[in-house]
Protein backbone atom coordinates (compact mmCIF):
# COMPACT_ATOMS: atom_id res chain seq x y z
CA UNK A 1 0.00 0.00 0.00
CA UNK A 2 1.52 3.32 -0.82
CA UNK A 3 1.00 6.74 1.18
CA UNK A 4 -0.13 9.27 -1.44
CA UNK A 5 -1.33 13.17 -0.18
CA UNK A 6 -1.98 16.19 -2.15
CA UNK A 7 -2.47 19.22 -0.36
CA UNK A 8 -2.66 22.96 -2.08
CA UNK A 9 -2.90 25.89 1.21
CA UNK A 10 -2.12 29.28 1.60
CA UNK A 11 0.05 28.49 5.17
CA UNK A 12 3.47 27.97 4.78
CA UNK A 13 4.40 24.23 5.15
CA UNK A 14 7.31 22.16 7.46
CA UNK A 15 9.33 20.48 5.20
CA UNK A 16 11.25 18.62 8.40
CA UNK A 17 7.83 17.14 9.46
CA UNK A 18 6.79 16.15 5.47
CA UNK A 19 10.65 14.31 5.76
CA UNK A 20 9.62 12.51 8.90
CA UNK A 21 6.74 11.40 8.24
CA UNK A 22 7.89 9.83 4.91
CA UNK A 23 11.09 8.34 6.07
CA UNK A 24 9.10 6.93 9.37
CA UNK A 25 8.44 3.74 7.40
CA UNK A 26 10.74 1.66 8.00
CA UNK A 27 11.38 -0.17 4.93
CA UNK A 28 12.03 3.50 2.98
CA UNK A 29 15.24 3.29 2.69
CA UNK A 30 15.56 6.01 0.21
CA UNK A 31 13.83 9.20 0.25
CA UNK A 32 14.24 12.26 -2.36
CA UNK A 33 12.81 15.72 -1.59
CA UNK A 34 12.21 18.48 -4.08
CA UNK A 35 11.26 21.90 -2.73
CA UNK A 36 11.17 24.85 -4.73
CA UNK A 37 11.68 28.22 -3.45
CA UNK A 38 10.40 31.81 -4.48
CA UNK A 39 14.14 33.46 -6.36
CA UNK A 40 14.96 36.60 -5.71
CA UNK A 41 15.87 37.74 -9.25
CA UNK A 42 13.69 35.98 -12.88
CA UNK A 43 14.82 37.36 -15.69
CA UNK A 44 17.16 39.89 -14.96
CA UNK A 45 14.61 41.95 -12.70
CA UNK A 46 14.10 41.63 -8.54
CA UNK A 47 11.80 40.23 -7.29
CA UNK A 48 9.72 41.10 -4.19
CA UNK A 49 7.13 38.69 -3.90
CA UNK A 50 4.86 35.82 -5.74
CA UNK A 51 1.39 35.55 -6.33
CA UNK A 52 0.03 32.47 -7.07
CA UNK A 53 -3.62 31.60 -8.33
CA UNK A 54 -4.97 28.33 -9.38
CA UNK A 55 -8.13 26.37 -10.34
CA UNK A 56 -9.54 25.10 -7.12
CA UNK A 57 -11.19 21.56 -7.61
CA UNK A 58 -8.80 20.90 -11.00
CA UNK A 59 -5.49 21.22 -9.23
CA UNK A 60 -6.38 18.66 -6.22
CA UNK A 61 -7.75 16.39 -9.30
CA UNK A 62 -4.42 16.66 -11.21
CA UNK A 63 -2.32 16.67 -8.77
CA UNK A 64 -3.95 13.26 -7.10
CA UNK A 65 -3.49 12.21 -10.95
CA UNK A 66 -0.06 12.88 -11.40
CA UNK A 67 0.32 10.80 -7.60
CA UNK A 68 -1.34 7.25 -9.25
CA UNK A 69 0.38 7.61 -12.64
CA UNK A 70 3.65 7.90 -10.51
CA UNK A 71 2.73 5.29 -8.65
CA UNK A 72 1.83 3.05 -11.39
CA UNK A 73 4.90 3.95 -12.88
CA UNK A 74 7.55 3.73 -9.82
CA UNK A 75 8.08 1.09 -7.16
CA UNK A 76 7.51 3.79 -4.47
CA UNK A 77 6.37 3.70 -0.68
CA UNK A 78 5.10 7.41 -0.58
CA UNK A 79 4.71 10.45 -2.26
CA UNK A 80 3.65 13.80 -0.39
CA UNK A 81 2.92 16.92 -2.19
CA UNK A 82 2.55 19.92 -1.15
CA UNK A 83 1.83 23.40 -3.10
CA UNK A 84 1.10 26.64 -1.69
CA UNK A 85 -1.17 29.56 -3.14
CA UNK A 86 -1.45 32.94 -2.28
CA UNK A 87 1.00 35.81 -1.94
CA UNK A 88 4.61 34.24 -1.48
CA UNK A 89 8.09 36.38 -0.51
CA UNK A 90 10.95 35.88 -1.78
CA UNK A 91 12.87 32.59 -0.38
CA UNK A 92 9.43 31.43 0.61
CA UNK A 93 8.76 27.91 -0.48
CA UNK A 94 6.15 27.57 -3.28
CA UNK A 95 6.52 23.41 -3.50
CA UNK A 96 7.54 20.50 -2.24
CA UNK A 97 7.55 16.67 -3.38
CA UNK A 98 8.75 14.19 -1.50
CA UNK A 99 9.21 10.10 -2.48
CA UNK A 100 10.03 7.54 -0.51
CA UNK A 101 11.29 3.64 -1.77
CA UNK A 102 13.13 0.78 -1.59
CA UNK A 103 15.09 1.52 -4.18
CA UNK A 104 16.77 4.97 -5.01
CA UNK A 105 16.67 5.22 -9.02
CA UNK A 106 12.46 5.34 -8.52
CA UNK A 107 12.92 7.14 -5.65
CA UNK A 108 14.76 10.39 -8.09
CA UNK A 109 12.77 9.33 -11.13
CA UNK A 110 9.49 9.96 -9.28
CA UNK A 111 10.07 12.82 -8.02
CA UNK A 112 11.33 14.01 -11.11
CA UNK A 113 8.46 13.03 -12.65
CA UNK A 114 6.06 14.87 -10.36
CA UNK A 115 7.42 17.91 -10.65
CA UNK A 116 7.82 17.51 -14.72
CA UNK A 117 4.11 16.71 -14.52
CA UNK A 118 3.12 19.21 -12.21
CA UNK A 119 4.93 22.38 -14.15
CA UNK A 120 2.92 21.27 -17.06
CA UNK A 121 -0.48 20.25 -16.38
CA UNK A 122 -1.48 21.85 -12.87
CA UNK A 123 -3.23 24.88 -12.85
CA UNK A 124 -1.28 26.80 -11.24
CA UNK A 125 -0.47 30.34 -12.34
CA UNK A 126 2.67 32.85 -11.06
CA UNK A 127 2.35 36.24 -10.98
CA UNK A 128 5.45 38.56 -9.90
CA UNK A 129 6.14 41.21 -8.06
CA UNK A 130 9.11 43.09 -9.70
CA UNK A 131 10.72 46.23 -8.25
CA UNK A 132 9.18 48.13 -11.37
CA UNK A 133 5.97 46.05 -12.28
CA UNK A 134 3.98 42.99 -12.29
CA UNK A 135 4.01 40.67 -14.62
CA UNK A 136 2.07 36.80 -15.23
CA UNK A 137 4.79 34.52 -15.71
CA UNK A 138 5.42 32.94 -18.83
CA UNK A 139 5.42 29.20 -19.27
CA UNK A 140 8.87 27.84 -20.15
CA UNK A 141 9.91 25.58 -23.32
CA UNK A 142 12.53 23.63 -21.36
CA UNK A 143 9.25 22.54 -18.77
CA UNK A 144 7.27 21.30 -22.03
CA UNK A 145 10.64 19.36 -23.16
CA UNK A 146 11.28 18.07 -19.48
CA UNK A 147 7.87 16.15 -19.29
CA UNK A 148 8.17 14.50 -22.56
CA UNK A 149 10.92 12.20 -22.08
CA UNK A 150 8.23 10.64 -19.75
CA UNK A 151 5.93 9.82 -22.30
CA UNK A 152 4.96 5.77 -23.00
CA UNK A 153 7.38 4.27 -25.76
CA UNK B 1 -26.25 26.23 -18.49
CA UNK B 2 -23.09 26.33 -19.45
CA UNK B 3 -20.69 27.66 -16.87
CA UNK B 4 -17.14 29.70 -18.52
CA UNK B 5 -14.40 30.23 -15.86
CA UNK B 6 -11.38 32.26 -16.79
CA UNK B 7 -7.68 32.48 -14.95
CA UNK B 8 -5.00 34.51 -14.25
CA UNK B 9 -3.71 36.56 -17.53
CA UNK B 10 -7.15 35.61 -19.26
CA UNK B 11 -8.99 37.05 -16.21
CA UNK B 12 -7.15 40.11 -16.09
CA UNK B 13 -7.40 40.66 -19.90
CA UNK B 14 -11.61 39.89 -19.63
CA UNK B 15 -11.94 42.09 -16.67
CA UNK B 16 -14.19 39.04 -14.40
CA UNK B 17 -13.73 35.58 -13.97
CA UNK B 18 -16.74 33.70 -15.38
CA UNK B 19 -19.72 33.94 -17.73
CA UNK B 20 -22.53 31.62 -17.76
CA UNK B 21 -24.39 31.23 -20.97
CA UNK B 22 -27.91 30.05 -20.73
CA UNK B 23 -28.98 26.81 -22.39
CA UNK B 24 -30.91 28.94 -25.41
CA UNK B 25 -27.85 31.26 -26.24
CA UNK B 26 -25.79 27.91 -27.50
CA UNK B 27 -27.08 24.75 -28.93
CA UNK B 28 -25.38 21.92 -27.22
CA UNK B 29 -23.55 19.87 -27.54
CA UNK B 30 -20.67 22.37 -29.15
CA UNK B 31 -17.27 22.66 -28.76
CA UNK B 32 -14.58 24.98 -27.22
CA UNK B 33 -13.98 26.19 -30.36
CA UNK B 34 -17.65 27.63 -30.60
CA UNK B 35 -17.45 28.72 -26.91
CA UNK B 36 -14.94 30.95 -28.43
CA UNK B 37 -16.26 32.28 -31.51
CA UNK B 38 -19.63 33.01 -29.34
CA UNK B 39 -17.88 34.85 -27.00
CA UNK B 40 -15.55 36.83 -29.23
CA UNK B 41 -19.38 37.75 -31.44
CA UNK B 42 -20.66 39.11 -27.99
CA UNK B 43 -17.88 40.73 -26.45
CA UNK B 44 -15.60 42.36 -29.29
CA UNK B 45 -13.23 43.26 -27.20
CA UNK B 46 -12.48 40.08 -26.07
CA UNK B 47 -11.11 39.21 -29.68
CA UNK B 48 -7.52 39.29 -29.03
CA UNK B 49 -7.34 37.86 -25.19
CA UNK B 50 -9.62 35.02 -26.52
CA UNK B 51 -7.98 34.25 -30.09
CA UNK B 52 -4.39 34.01 -28.24
CA UNK B 53 -3.04 30.74 -29.68
CA UNK B 54 -1.26 29.53 -26.49
CA UNK B 55 -5.13 29.27 -24.53
CA UNK B 56 -5.38 26.01 -22.53
CA UNK B 57 -8.70 24.61 -21.77
CA UNK B 58 -10.99 21.85 -19.44
CA UNK B 59 -13.96 20.59 -19.36
CA UNK B 60 -15.29 19.33 -15.84
CA UNK B 61 -11.70 20.17 -14.55
CA UNK B 62 -10.20 17.29 -16.74
CA UNK B 63 -7.55 19.06 -19.94
CA UNK B 64 -9.58 19.45 -23.07
CA UNK B 65 -8.45 19.88 -26.84
CA UNK B 66 -10.18 23.28 -28.48
CA UNK B 67 -12.05 20.64 -30.42
CA UNK B 68 -13.55 18.47 -27.61
CA UNK B 69 -17.50 18.67 -27.29
CA UNK B 70 -19.13 20.51 -24.04
CA UNK B 71 -22.86 19.64 -23.18
CA UNK B 72 -25.02 21.50 -20.86
CA UNK B 73 -24.44 21.95 -17.36
CA UNK B 74 -20.61 21.69 -18.02
CA UNK B 75 -18.27 23.87 -16.43
CA UNK B 76 -15.48 24.71 -18.89
CA UNK B 77 -12.00 26.79 -18.31
CA UNK B 78 -10.18 28.81 -20.80
CA UNK B 79 -6.75 29.49 -19.21
CA UNK B 80 -2.92 30.64 -20.22
CA UNK B 81 -0.42 27.68 -19.97
CA UNK B 82 0.20 26.86 -16.66
CA UNK B 83 3.23 27.77 -14.78
CA UNK B 84 3.08 26.51 -10.98
CA UNK B 85 5.96 24.61 -9.30
CA UNK C 1 30.39 30.39 -5.50
CA UNK C 2 29.71 27.22 -4.96
CA UNK C 3 28.98 26.62 -1.20
CA UNK C 4 30.18 22.49 -0.75
CA UNK C 5 30.97 20.46 2.33
CA UNK C 6 31.60 16.91 3.36
CA UNK C 7 31.18 15.32 6.56
CA UNK C 8 31.65 11.64 7.98
CA UNK C 9 30.54 11.18 11.21
CA UNK C 10 29.51 8.93 14.05
CA UNK C 11 26.72 11.54 15.34
CA UNK C 12 23.23 11.64 13.86
CA UNK C 13 22.72 14.45 11.88
CA UNK C 14 20.15 17.01 11.60
CA UNK C 15 18.23 16.53 7.85
CA UNK C 16 15.63 20.08 8.23
CA UNK C 17 19.10 22.27 9.33
CA UNK C 18 20.84 20.83 6.52
CA UNK C 19 17.94 21.45 4.05
CA UNK C 20 17.41 24.66 5.86
CA UNK C 21 20.82 25.52 5.03
CA UNK C 22 21.12 24.80 1.39
CA UNK C 23 17.61 27.00 1.14
CA UNK C 24 18.97 30.11 2.93
CA UNK C 25 20.61 30.91 -0.06
CA UNK C 26 17.91 33.18 -1.76
CA UNK C 27 18.98 32.64 -5.28
CA UNK C 28 18.82 28.53 -5.37
CA UNK C 29 15.28 28.31 -6.59
CA UNK C 30 14.83 23.91 -5.89
CA UNK C 31 16.59 22.21 -3.63
CA UNK C 32 16.85 18.60 -4.11
CA UNK C 33 17.97 16.16 -1.15
CA UNK C 34 18.64 12.26 -0.86
CA UNK C 35 18.52 10.51 2.15
CA UNK C 36 19.32 6.89 2.77
CA UNK C 37 18.00 4.90 5.87
CA UNK C 38 18.81 1.55 7.32
CA UNK C 39 16.37 -1.18 6.21
CA UNK C 40 14.74 -3.11 8.37
CA UNK C 41 14.91 -5.98 5.85
CA UNK C 42 17.38 -6.87 2.88
CA UNK C 43 17.63 -9.97 1.27
CA UNK C 44 14.46 -11.90 2.97
CA UNK C 45 15.92 -11.54 6.62
CA UNK C 46 14.96 -8.77 9.04
CA UNK C 47 17.42 -6.22 10.11
CA UNK C 48 18.55 -5.21 13.97
CA UNK C 49 21.27 -2.94 12.77
CA UNK C 50 24.34 -1.64 10.77
CA UNK C 51 27.87 -1.73 11.48
CA UNK C 52 29.68 1.18 8.90
CA UNK C 53 33.23 1.04 8.25
CA UNK C 54 35.59 3.50 6.06
CA UNK C 55 38.89 4.20 5.47
CA UNK C 56 39.59 7.37 7.45
CA UNK C 57 41.55 10.20 5.29
CA UNK C 58 40.70 8.20 1.67
CA UNK C 59 36.76 8.68 2.79
CA UNK C 60 37.30 12.59 2.60
CA UNK C 61 39.00 12.98 -0.42
CA UNK C 62 37.04 10.84 -2.61
CA UNK C 63 33.75 12.84 -0.99
CA UNK C 64 35.49 16.03 -2.20
CA UNK C 65 36.43 14.98 -5.18
CA UNK C 66 32.88 13.60 -6.25
CA UNK C 67 31.46 17.24 -5.06
CA UNK C 68 33.85 19.26 -7.48
CA UNK C 69 33.40 16.70 -10.26
CA UNK C 70 29.33 17.59 -9.93
CA UNK C 71 30.34 21.33 -9.25
CA UNK C 72 32.06 20.79 -12.60
CA UNK C 73 29.45 19.23 -14.45
CA UNK C 74 25.95 20.65 -12.94
CA UNK C 75 24.68 24.71 -12.77
CA UNK C 76 24.59 23.96 -8.99
CA UNK C 77 24.69 26.53 -6.08
CA UNK C 78 25.23 24.36 -3.02
CA UNK C 79 26.07 20.68 -1.94
CA UNK C 80 26.37 19.82 0.80
CA UNK C 81 26.92 15.51 1.73
CA UNK C 82 27.10 13.37 5.02
CA UNK C 83 28.00 10.17 5.78
CA UNK C 84 27.62 8.13 8.82
CA UNK C 85 29.89 5.83 10.35
CA UNK C 86 29.89 3.58 13.12
CA UNK C 87 27.03 1.91 14.56
CA UNK C 88 23.41 2.41 13.14
CA UNK C 89 19.71 1.31 14.38
CA UNK C 90 17.14 0.33 11.88
CA UNK C 91 15.47 3.49 10.71
CA UNK C 92 17.94 5.90 11.07
CA UNK C 93 19.54 7.92 8.08
CA UNK C 94 22.98 6.49 6.52
CA UNK C 95 23.64 9.49 4.21
CA UNK C 96 22.16 13.22 2.91
CA UNK C 97 23.02 14.65 -0.53
CA UNK C 98 21.60 18.00 -0.69
CA UNK C 99 21.78 20.21 -3.85
CA UNK C 100 20.88 23.53 -4.08
CA UNK C 101 20.31 25.25 -7.80
CA UNK C 102 18.57 27.40 -9.87
CA UNK C 103 17.84 25.23 -11.99
CA UNK C 104 15.79 21.96 -10.61
CA UNK C 105 17.15 19.52 -13.79
CA UNK C 106 20.73 20.37 -12.23
CA UNK C 107 19.63 19.95 -8.67
CA UNK C 108 18.11 16.52 -9.48
CA UNK C 109 20.94 15.21 -11.75
CA UNK C 110 23.68 16.18 -9.23
CA UNK C 111 22.27 14.77 -6.28
CA UNK C 112 21.64 11.80 -8.09
CA UNK C 113 25.22 11.82 -9.64
CA UNK C 114 26.91 12.15 -5.91
CA UNK C 115 25.19 9.15 -4.97
CA UNK C 116 25.85 6.78 -7.31
CA UNK C 117 29.52 8.02 -7.33
CA UNK C 118 29.76 7.38 -3.62
CA UNK C 119 28.07 4.36 -4.00
CA UNK C 120 30.84 2.93 -6.21
CA UNK C 121 33.90 5.23 -4.98
CA UNK C 122 33.78 5.96 -1.51
CA UNK C 123 35.21 3.81 0.71
CA UNK C 124 32.53 2.40 2.90
CA UNK C 125 31.77 -0.70 4.19
CA UNK C 126 28.40 -2.04 5.54
CA UNK C 127 27.95 -5.08 7.68
CA UNK C 128 24.24 -6.32 9.13
CA UNK C 129 23.29 -7.89 12.32
CA UNK C 130 20.25 -9.81 11.85
CA UNK C 131 17.92 -12.30 13.42
CA UNK C 132 20.33 -15.01 12.53
CA UNK C 133 23.70 -14.07 11.70
CA UNK C 134 25.97 -10.92 11.01
CA UNK C 135 27.56 -10.42 7.35
CA UNK C 136 29.14 -7.67 5.20
CA UNK C 137 26.72 -6.60 2.45
CA UNK C 138 27.99 -7.36 -1.28
CA UNK C 139 28.33 -4.65 -3.74
CA UNK C 140 25.48 -4.69 -6.30
CA UNK C 141 25.80 -4.91 -9.55
CA UNK C 142 23.00 -2.17 -10.00
CA UNK C 143 24.86 0.74 -8.17
CA UNK C 144 27.90 -0.41 -10.92
CA UNK C 145 25.54 -0.25 -14.05
CA UNK C 146 23.92 3.31 -12.51
CA UNK C 147 27.43 5.20 -12.55
CA UNK C 148 27.93 4.07 -15.88
CA UNK C 149 25.64 6.25 -17.33
CA UNK C 150 27.64 9.91 -16.30
CA UNK C 151 30.68 8.15 -18.21
CA UNK C 152 31.51 11.08 -20.52
CA UNK C 153 30.91 10.33 -24.10
CA UNK D 1 58.76 0.87 4.10
CA UNK D 2 55.38 0.15 3.06
CA UNK D 3 52.26 0.31 4.53
CA UNK D 4 49.73 -1.64 3.70
CA UNK D 5 45.71 -1.71 5.19
CA UNK D 6 42.92 -4.11 5.11
CA UNK D 7 39.62 -3.18 5.35
CA UNK D 8 35.92 -4.90 5.90
CA UNK D 9 35.68 -8.84 5.28
CA UNK D 10 39.38 -8.97 3.93
CA UNK D 11 40.19 -7.07 7.22
CA UNK D 12 38.22 -9.81 8.95
CA UNK D 13 39.41 -12.89 7.18
CA UNK D 14 43.42 -11.88 7.77
CA UNK D 15 42.62 -11.26 10.98
CA UNK D 16 44.75 -7.43 10.82
CA UNK D 17 44.34 -4.29 9.67
CA UNK D 18 47.91 -3.70 8.43
CA UNK D 19 50.98 -4.67 7.53
CA UNK D 20 54.28 -3.13 7.13
CA UNK D 21 57.17 -3.95 4.40
CA UNK D 22 60.61 -3.01 5.27
CA UNK D 23 62.11 -1.63 2.31
CA UNK D 24 64.21 -4.90 2.40
CA UNK D 25 61.40 -7.18 1.79
CA UNK D 26 60.36 -5.87 -1.52
CA UNK D 27 62.05 -3.84 -4.02
CA UNK D 28 60.26 -1.07 -5.34
CA UNK D 29 59.04 0.65 -7.42
CA UNK D 30 56.84 -2.56 -7.33
CA UNK D 31 53.30 -3.25 -8.68
CA UNK D 32 50.02 -4.28 -6.29
CA UNK D 33 50.11 -7.51 -7.81
CA UNK D 34 53.75 -8.42 -6.49
CA UNK D 35 52.50 -7.06 -3.14
CA UNK D 36 49.81 -9.63 -2.95
CA UNK D 37 51.72 -12.13 -4.46
CA UNK D 38 54.08 -11.59 -1.74
CA UNK D 39 51.49 -11.52 1.27
CA UNK D 40 50.19 -14.49 0.00
CA UNK D 41 53.95 -16.48 -0.50
CA UNK D 42 54.75 -15.40 3.43
CA UNK D 43 51.52 -16.47 4.50
CA UNK D 44 49.71 -19.41 2.77
CA UNK D 45 46.75 -19.02 4.94
CA UNK D 46 45.82 -15.32 3.48
CA UNK D 47 46.04 -17.39 0.31
CA UNK D 48 42.19 -17.40 -0.58
CA UNK D 49 40.97 -14.20 0.59
CA UNK D 50 44.16 -12.32 -1.28
CA UNK D 51 43.50 -13.77 -4.57
CA UNK D 52 39.51 -13.10 -4.24
CA UNK D 53 38.66 -11.59 -7.90
CA UNK D 54 37.05 -8.48 -6.51
CA UNK D 55 39.63 -6.68 -4.64
CA UNK D 56 39.90 -3.68 -4.66
CA UNK D 57 42.99 -1.63 -4.32
CA UNK D 58 44.06 2.44 -3.13
CA UNK D 59 47.49 3.42 -3.16
CA UNK D 60 48.26 6.87 -1.00
CA UNK D 61 44.27 7.06 -0.72
CA UNK D 62 43.59 7.52 -4.38
CA UNK D 63 41.71 4.13 -6.45
CA UNK D 64 43.98 2.18 -8.39
CA UNK D 65 44.76 -1.11 -10.68
CA UNK D 66 46.44 -3.93 -9.69
CA UNK D 67 48.72 -3.29 -12.15
CA UNK D 68 49.82 0.63 -10.85
CA UNK D 69 53.17 1.02 -9.27
CA UNK D 70 54.35 1.50 -5.45
CA UNK D 71 57.44 2.83 -4.48
CA UNK D 72 58.55 3.39 -0.75
CA UNK D 73 56.37 5.20 1.78
CA UNK D 74 53.63 4.48 0.36
CA UNK D 75 49.99 3.41 1.82
CA UNK D 76 48.65 0.48 -0.10
CA UNK D 77 44.88 -0.41 0.60
CA UNK D 78 43.59 -3.79 -0.14
CA UNK D 79 39.33 -3.98 0.32
CA UNK D 80 36.55 -5.46 -0.95
CA UNK D 81 34.14 -3.73 -3.69
CA UNK D 82 32.62 -0.87 -1.27
CA UNK D 83 28.79 -0.50 0.04
CA UNK D 84 27.93 2.81 1.19
CA UNK D 85 25.02 5.06 0.80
Amino acid sequence: MTFSRVSVQTQVFDVAERYASLASNSSAGAVVTFVGHVRDMNLGQTIQSLELEHYPGMTEKVLEQINLEAIERFDINGLDVVHRVGVLDVNEAIVFVGVSSAHRGDAFQACEFVMDALKTRAPFWKKEQGSDNTAWVSHRDSDSQAVERWAKK
Amino acid sequence: MIQILFFARLREQLGQSKVQLSSDALETPTSIQTVLDYLQHQNPSWRDALSSPDLCFAIDQEQAQVTDLISQNCEVAIFPPVTGG
